[in-house]
């Protein structure tokens, strides 16, 4: 991952994907052979709900320049509720992020449902050209990185 | 040798020139909101030109132990699978300057040094480091109103195992800061130097053209601890009889659990190892631990042998105060008052050494009662 | 500085060398056994019966466990399943590199024990550090008078080192193998009961006679008590401990029994040296 | 007319005795002196003697109602003396179902501030939840604003906000008194003293408390009863509430007016939803 700014740079941008929707969403567009930036890395949870908070610290941590959470639609939950849960806990932890200094745009939360693999792919093309355009992350990065490791403690 | 207060700064500035000057600088804790008051931090940090020292009043609420024994210090890297490879991490070998330590923390590093360095295995880590650090120990000119060193038989002006002793000299008048409120030096007065070590003379020379000889000066040395403590000179031994003496119950009652007092005690070693991962790499490092944790000391499976907070504090003040005495020969509570200052539920060592001291070793009944009319300060 | 360096070499006591697992074997359902040398070949360290070694598996963590075998070039552990670690050993494939550093702790009384008649005692994976030294009474049967060795496990299929325990060691010269199991099973025809009961059965004279017991806590303190009251002395009967371990060399803290740490001054210690300490076990 | 100090002190003692001989209490929490004048410390009175210790004044600051914690299964009750935080942190504990009411007897003591600067921004001075009152309530404040530091650092640029709390998380030395004292940090295990590799690292570095705190914060943040005792146990003075306080803004900005420990049982924010929950995900 490069760390200067220049034209070849590419965001890694983490998106946790509801296994119910999103995942087949993003899975539709594959298979419509829909194109979108390639510097999204997809983790598949079984709901948006299942997303830790610290999960997204977590990621900022470990070198991802955006982190997105997408869900099924509210009401459409495979497990019936679970993104009501998620959409009030996110809508906190934007805040509590940008309160933290974060760029809002660094962390986004998206409902997709499977049959919107247009949407998908329109989701990951905008967050992607946004990060891309905000230049890498440089909050809440790390310091174990082995290439980064040297002696500890004092500073 | 004396060093007029006003060269100080010049003295560090030479001494930085070639290591890193750890002393306890007082930083203005920035909070562009101004809600607050502004918070003023001391803490020993490297030295950089118009940096506020703070030599006197109040001690760092963090001790020095970090520059010898970091808070986190990486040991090695290493890469599982293909390739795996394991591969030491060594500490920075650029000289290092401890300055203006209390005689409390240079006792602590004493111990420190007795931990690390004896019983069949020397830590190379701290090895390093040890071997790099000059001390320069500070007397102190005051002293706060958790100070029990002298009662743990430290002398609050002298630290004899440092590399320069350093006190004022008795002319040395103080004031209050306009600004702080801390006590500043209300004239030029001077500081008294004394190198007892090899390393030490070496360390004096670099900043020789700013000393003068030894004169009248003297040294400033009846200071004594304000709060004095009726310990049991025994109570080592004793304590080792009172294992399961009712005592603990009662003492312990209190504590929240917490590791404020490992953190922030100067002779608190003990450490925990563990690693962090970036995909198949990873680096394995160790970081001070607190034996009042749940994990400490819970085994594989789940089994706990300090299972709640009265075995785990147990365990530190019979650390301090006994086991520490049998295997190495010395009490590990050096009497900073730390612990004292900055417990969230105010427990206090000194209380429980004099009571442990007061107590029969026998009895099988325990009242605060007992000491009911207390000395308050 | 004022230090004494007891030590004179200047190896780093914490860094492990990399070394490879070349064989896992399954004793029980939740017991496996690993073969462990350096990636060259050779054995990593000469170990004395009882001596622990720092085992990590990179990446996930370290753990202290004893040594229950060593030949000309392997060292070997036998590792039960209990937590995430041990879980995670369990996923090993020969081949696979680990990292190893000691040999830490004391080891068996041997020149104590040399002469005299031994019974051994051990209780489900506490045989693993008994057998180091049942390995070093039978690599020198001459030093040692006769054997007795008494081992008890959950039910048969959780018996470990099935063949030493089953079939060779009964064979070896003037020894004898007792072997309980806490719950009778269909395909088990010897003794059922728990160790210190059984202890007790078969009466074990206590003349000239020293004890080495490991297994579960509970299982050495009715086991020890059972000794003693059959006559056995404090001082004749060795046990060994297992407490979290970081450091392995006495500087981290946590495996402290009052001011002994059992990784550096244990984990081989007496019942009269277990007597002085804080009822902390 | 206003009781004074030394009076309630003596109320206290009083009822403290009254609870120890009905038999049914096998202790009471207060707090007693300490050789400073201006600290007490946190004690356990469970004999006629020990109640006289118990003391009465501006320093009583620890709170007491965590103790419940410390034997979840009592065969008897534990007498606890709440001012009105301690109260609140005591429907938080049974909210929470971390201990029973019938557990717990509440010597109520109506609180007229402490030396704690997070008594300015009380809201509940008298005790919402107690078996017995000791003196007189006192006059709640009306005007406390318990959301202005947030809105006051809400203002700052975002670099400016992450540099102050990259700077506070570098000073946090890892200590969990924070969570040992907090009412709503009741779990029976925290998620810190479960090791895994990549969960909770024990290092007291920057990216170690930035996980630490944040994942703290948006545990308690929707069941803060805004006691405060978090900021007051920092050994290193982190403005821990001003994290806290700002996602109870948020909770009251996006679902309404909200407080936490009150005397009935309304679920965490979090641990509920509604179906017209704005929704800004769309």
């Amino acid at each position: 991952m490069s760390v200067k700014k220049d034209n070849n740079w590419e965001p890694v941008i983490l998106a946790f994907c509801c296994n119910w929707c999103t995942y087949t969403g993003a899975d539709l567009a594959g298979l419509n052979r829909m194109k979108y930036p390639e510097n999204v890395r997809v983790i598949r949870v079984p709901c948006s709900s299942r997303v830790n908070p610290q999960f997204i610290i977590r990621a900022f941590q470990k070198g991802a320049d955006g982190v997105l959470v997408c869900g099924c639609h509210p009401g459409d939950c495979h497990y019936a509720t679970g993104n009501y849960y998620t959409r009030r806990r996110f809508m906190l932890m934007k805040r509590l992020l940008e309160y933290n200094g974060i760029d809002p745009k660094r962390f986004q939360a998206k409902w997709i449902s499977g049959s919107e693999a247009a949407k998908f792919r329109d989701t990951v093309i905008q967050v992607s050209a946004e990060i891309k355009a905000l230049g890498p992350n440089t909050k809440f990065v790390g310091t174990y990185a082995p290439q980064t490791a040297t002696e500890g403690g004092q500073e | 040798m004396i060093l007029a207060k006003k060269d100080l700064d010049q003295a560090l500035k030479i001494l930085s020139q070639d290591a890193v000057v750890f002393a306890p600088l007082i930083t203005l804790i920035e909070d562009k909101s101004q809600i607050d008051q502004p918070a003023f931090e001391k803490k020993f940090m490297p030295y950089h030109e118009g940096a506020a020292v703070g030599l006197d009043n109040f001690n760092t609420v963090k001790p020095p132990k970090d520059v010898l024994f970091p808070n986190v210090e990486k040991l090695y890297k290493y890469k599982t699978g293909e390739g795996a490879y394991i591969e030491e991490i060594v500490p920075e070998d650029k000289p290092k300057i401890l300055f203006g330590i209390r005689p409390c923390d240079m006792r602590s590093i004493d111990s420190m040094d007795k931990v690390f360095f004896t019983k069949e295995y020397v830590d190379s880590y701290y090895a390093k480091r040890r071997e790099l650090v000059t001390i320069v120990a500070m007397g102190c000119m005051d002293t706060q109103r958790t100070c029990f060193c002298d009662s743990m038989g430290l002398d609050p002006t002298y630290a004899p195992t440092a590399d320069v002793m350093m006190n004022v000299t008795k002319s040395t008048r103080t004031k209050a800061c306009p600004v702080t409120g801390c006590t500043i030096p209300e004239d030029d007065g001077s500081y008294i130097l004394e190198a007892l070590t090899e390393k030490g003379k070496a360390l004096l020379d670099k900043i020789s053209s700013l000393c003068t000889e030894n004169g009248a000066e003297e040294a400033v040395r009846d200071v004594s601890c304000s709060l004095k403590i009726e310990k049991d000179p025994e109570l080592d031994k004793k304590l080792s009889k009172m294992f399961e003496h009712p005592i603990w119950d009662k003492i312990t009652k209190g504590c929240i659990g917490c590791g404020t007092c490992t953190f922030v005690c100067p002779t608190c070693y003990c450490f925990d190892i563990d690693n962090e991962n970036y995909g198949a790499e990873g680096c394995k490092y160790r970081c001070w631990d607190s034996c009042m944790f749940s994990d400490y000391t819970r085994m594989a499976g789940g089994a706990n042998p300090r299972p709640t907070k009265k075995e785990r504090l147990r365990n530190r003040y019979m650390h301090k105060l006994s086991y520490f005495n049998e295997r190495y020969g010395e009490t590990l509570c050096v009497g900073c008052g730390r612990c004292i200052e900055n417990c969230p539920a105010h427990l206090d060592i000194s209380e429980f050494i004099e009571k442990a001291s007061k107590v029969d070793a026998e009895a099988k009944e325990y009242s605060e009662a007992d000491f009911a009319e207390k000395e308050v300060r | 500085m004022a230090v004494d360096h007891e030590c004179s070499c200047n190896k780093n006591p914490l860094l492990p060398s990399l070394c490879k697992v070349i064989d896992v074997k399954q004793e029980t359902p939740d017991v496996q056994t690993y073969t462990i040398q350096t990636l060259d070949g050779k054995k990593p360290f000469s170990p004395l019966p009882g001596q622990l070694a720092m085992v990590s598996l990179l990446g996930v963590g370290e753990a202290m466990f004893s040594i229950t075998a060593q030949g000309e070039d392997y060292i070997q552990s036998s590792i039960k399943r209990t937590g995430l670690l041990t879980e995670a050993f369990h996923e090993i494939q020969p081949g696979q590199e680990i990292g190893v550093r000691g040999p830490y702790g004391n080891h068996f009384p041997i020149e104590d024990l040399k002469g005299k008649d031994i019974l051994f005692i051990g209780g489900g994976i506490g045989i693993a550090p008994v057998r180091s030294m049942i390995r070093y009474a039978f690599e020198h049967r001459d030093e040692f008078g006769h054997l007795d060795i008494l081992y008890g496990a959950r039910s048969k299929s959780d018996i470990c080192f099935k063949e030493d325990v089953l079939e060779q060691w009964p064979k070896e010269k003037d020894t004898n193998v007792y072997v309980t199991t806490d719950v009778p099973s269909d395909d088990w025809d010897g003794h059922v009961g728990f160790v210190p009961s059984y202890i007790e059965e078969v009466g074990f004279k206590p003349e000239g006679k020293k004890v080495v017991l490991c297994g579960p806590p509970i299982m050495i303190k009715l086991s020890s008590e059972s000794l003693l009251k059959m006559g056995f002395q404090k001082e004749d009967v060795v046990t060994t401990l297992e407490l979290r371990m970081k450091c392995g060399i006495g500087k981290c803290g946590r495996c402290n029994i009052g001011s002994k740490f059992v990784c550096l001054d244990g984990p081989v210690f007496t019942l009269a040296e277990l007597d002085e300490l804080p009822d902390e076990k | 007319m206003a009781y004074t100090k030394e009076q309630i002190q003596d109320m206290i003692r009083q009822e403290a005795k009254k609870a120890l001989a009905s038999g049914e209490v096998s202790a009471v929490v207060g707090w007693t002196s300490t050789r400073f004048a201006d600290k007490t410390k946190p004690f356990f009175a469970e004999t006629e003697a020990e109640c006289d210790l118990l003391v009465w004044n501006e320093y009583c600051v620890n709170g007491t109602a965590k103790y419940a914690l410390d034997d979840r299964y009592p065969e008897k009750k534990l007498a606890v003396i709440a001012r009105g935080c301690d109260s609140r942190a005591i429907n938080r504990l049974i909210q929470d179902k971390q201990v029973k009411r019938e557990n717990l007897y509440i010597i109520g003591v109506p609180c007229d501030g402490k030396d704690n600067p997070i008594c300015k921004e009380c809201q509940h001075k008298n005790p919402l939840t107690f078996d017995v009152l000791v003196g007189e309530e006192v006059e709640e404040q009306i005007n406390a604003d318990r959301f202005a530091e947030v809105l006051a650092f809400e203002k700052l640029t975002p670099d400016e906000r992450y540099d102050y709390w990259a700077k506070q998380y570098d000073k946090c030395i890892h200590c969990y008194a924070c969570r040992n004292a907090c009412p709503a940090c009741n779990c029976i295990e925290c998620y810190a003293d479960q090791y895994r590799t990549g969960w909770q690292g024990k290092a007291a570095d920057r990216e170690q408390n930035q996980v630490y705190g944040l994942t703290r914060v948006f545990h308690v943040g929707d069941r803060c009863i805004e006691c405060g005792e978090c900021e007051r146990v920092c050994p290193m003075d982190l403005p821990i509430m001003r994290q806290t306080r700002k996602m109870l803004k948020d909770i009251n900005d996006l679902f309404g007016d909200y407080e936490c420990g009150m005397p009935n049982d309304s679920k965490p924010v979090l641990g509920e939803y509604k179906l017209e929950d704005p929704d800004e995900f769309m």
